[in-house]
């Protein structure tokens, strides 16, 4: 239901909020210092659009108005990136109020991959990518295995984890970063970290509020 | 005439080049600028940008000029945004933001169709400095 | 660190690439705007760039960024005006005005010496934005 | 004697102003409308300054003062090219306050090199320099052939005149009119007519106080 979608999101926007500095730090070192202003910039006015939205909504819906705010508020790269994600997992989730496990996986691909189309980028680029695509592929593999969605996405969680840190042990070929060349490397990527974290957030809601796919 | 958008992560740098291209252009030379975000903070956002392509076009379709990596992706989620027929005749120029638009923008001004003016806005890559 | 000196027809162009770059900028890098006429018109002011490169330099030398043609009189003017020692240590990048900007912040930034400032300015011809 | 020179420079910036217009329309049909605006903006400056300066001051310093301020006023590409020629105009009249015909010429044709060497241009490119050469050249060899001065800059502005018109048959590859290619045939090049102004303005003030050089 579109209330329990609307509950994640702002879960996920706390969890931003919350690592506000943390990302901006990230980014000071590799970046430009504003991922975690921008994604709070984002979030905050995400939050304010959702909880605008009528009750019953669908999820689509949400989903939908998650996107737009994110690619005209956030400013940064990450702005198009995650909007255009959320608006690909939108577009799978019309006219619904309740995901069922096969669409889950849908929509979490569809948002890597729009992340993919839009920035141009693969795994391997320091990107945030480096976390989500990890992520997406365990979270499908989980739902195949017919594991619970908390389990697969406590799978999926471990696999952007990991791949944060891998992005440590690479060089930015994409995005900012890759001005640094070489002086990127021993870094963790501010993108990665972000996607982690809201997948974490969702995550920790999904187990607390026990919700299931089907 | 072709209309013409400036994307800039700065409103300050999207105004200025504006105001540059300006000087050079015809009267009714669409030339919008599309820099920073709402907050006046330094970043690009994809529904200013949709925004700006509308205004920019009177039908000969419309040139964006764009900074630097992030604005191009803000450019193309905002030419997702737009129905086919207008995307049809909006293009990005793979060419400097300020040295590139001064081009597009004279092209444009002379009359020129939407490839002239993408293609004299490319040729700005060519331009020497020294 | 080797200093910058973005020197554009508008004011707010330059300031607003100064802004910019300052983003990926170390602490102590000097990015200095020099940008428009005294009377806030748009123009250059060879007398303001000189000024400019003289507060740039802390030793290491300066890269100077500029937009278009009249620019480059005016700051190879300004570059007359200057002491030949520093006048030796200062280099125009032949590479967009505000593509190279970022780039030759980034570089010096990093501690990299004059010509190493002045060669990633000039990649910044290289930037794709397709 | 500098108040002389004053004077004439006095003049020279009337006739500009009086310009200002007309100017600044040659400069819309095939550059950036500023060329009058850029011109007196620079000419007002240089007259505060000159008239600033104390009495008795050696006519290389008025000239060097004229340079300075238009390098940093004018605001156009007209401001370094006038200002060079300005300032090496200025370096062979250092601590005199008297001009020579000899030393006249060498000043027009330092004045002349100094717009070449600056904007990297020739004749034929639709500039200043298609009435300044040919205007210079003229002076040349009217002092060779022992004309008066009066004489010799009537020739002079017979030529740039001249240089004027010419500019309407060509088209610009120097500066901003080059933007335009074939567009720029038909009309005069506006910095060739502020040349021509300027040449005009000074003969016509060494014509009505009888000003020989010797
Ligand atoms: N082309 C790209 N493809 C995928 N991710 C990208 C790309 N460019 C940047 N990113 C991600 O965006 C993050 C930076 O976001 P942010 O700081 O908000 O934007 P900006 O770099 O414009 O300031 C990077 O850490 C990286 O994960
Ligand atoms: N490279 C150059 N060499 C010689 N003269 C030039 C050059 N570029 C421009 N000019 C002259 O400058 C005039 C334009 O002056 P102005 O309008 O004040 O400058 P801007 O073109 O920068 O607005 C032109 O008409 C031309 O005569
Ligand atoms: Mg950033
Ligand atoms: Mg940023
Ligand atoms: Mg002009
Ligand atoms: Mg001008």
């Amino acid at each position: 239901m579109s209330h329990t979608a609307i509950a994640a999101i702002e879960a996920i926007s706390i969890a931003i909020s919350k690592n506000k500095e943390f990302l901006t730090d990230l980014d000071a070192a590799i970046g430009d210092s504003d991922h975690g202003i921008n994604m709070t910039r984002g979030f905050d006015a995400v939050l304010i659009k959702v909880k605008g939205l009528p009750t019953h909504t669908d999820i689509g819906t949400v989903l939908k108005t998650v996107g737009m705010t994110l690619i005209s508020t956030v400013g940064g790269a990450s702005g198009p990136l995650y909007g255009t994600a959320f608006l690909r997992a939108a577009a799978l989730a019309q006219g619904i109020s309740c995901i069922g496990s096969h669409t889950a996986v849908q929509m979490l691909e569809a948002a890597t991959n729009g992340i993919k189309e839009r920035g141009k980028a693969t795994s391997g680029e320091k990107t945030m990518l480096d976390a989500l695509e990890p992520a997406c592929e365990a979270f499908a593999n989980g739902i195949k295995a017919q594991k619970s969605l908390v389990e697969c996405l406590a799978l999926a969680c471990d696999a952007a984890y990991k791949g944060v840190e891998y992005t440590k042990t690479i060089i930015a070929t994409k995005g900012r970063a890759s001005y640094l060349g070489e002086r990127s490397l021993g870094h963790q990527d501010p993108g990665a970290t972000s996607s982690y974290i809201m997948l974490k957030a969702l995550a920790d809601f999904c187990r607390h509020n026990n919700l299931e796919v089907n | 005439m072709v209309g013409i958008v400036i994307v800039s992560h700065s409103a300050k740098i999207a105004e200025g080049i504006r105001d540059m291209a300006a000087q050079m252009a015809r009267k009714g030379q669409k030339i919008i600028a599309a820099g920073g975000t709402t907050d006046g903070d330094i970043g690009t956002d994809a529904v200013k940008i949709y925004e700006a392509i509308k205004t920019a076009d009177d039908g000969s379709g419309v040139v964006i000029m764009v900074d630097l990596g992030s604005a191009i992706l803000s450019t193309e989620t905002a030419l997702e945004l737009l129905e086919e027929d207008l995307r049809n005749r909006v293009k990005i120029a793979d060419a400097p933001v300020l040295e590139g638009s001064i081009g597009a923008v004279v092209q444009a001004s002379l009359g020129g169709p939407l490839s002239e003016v993408l293609a004299t806005a490319e040729d700005a890559r060519e331009l020497r400095k020294r």
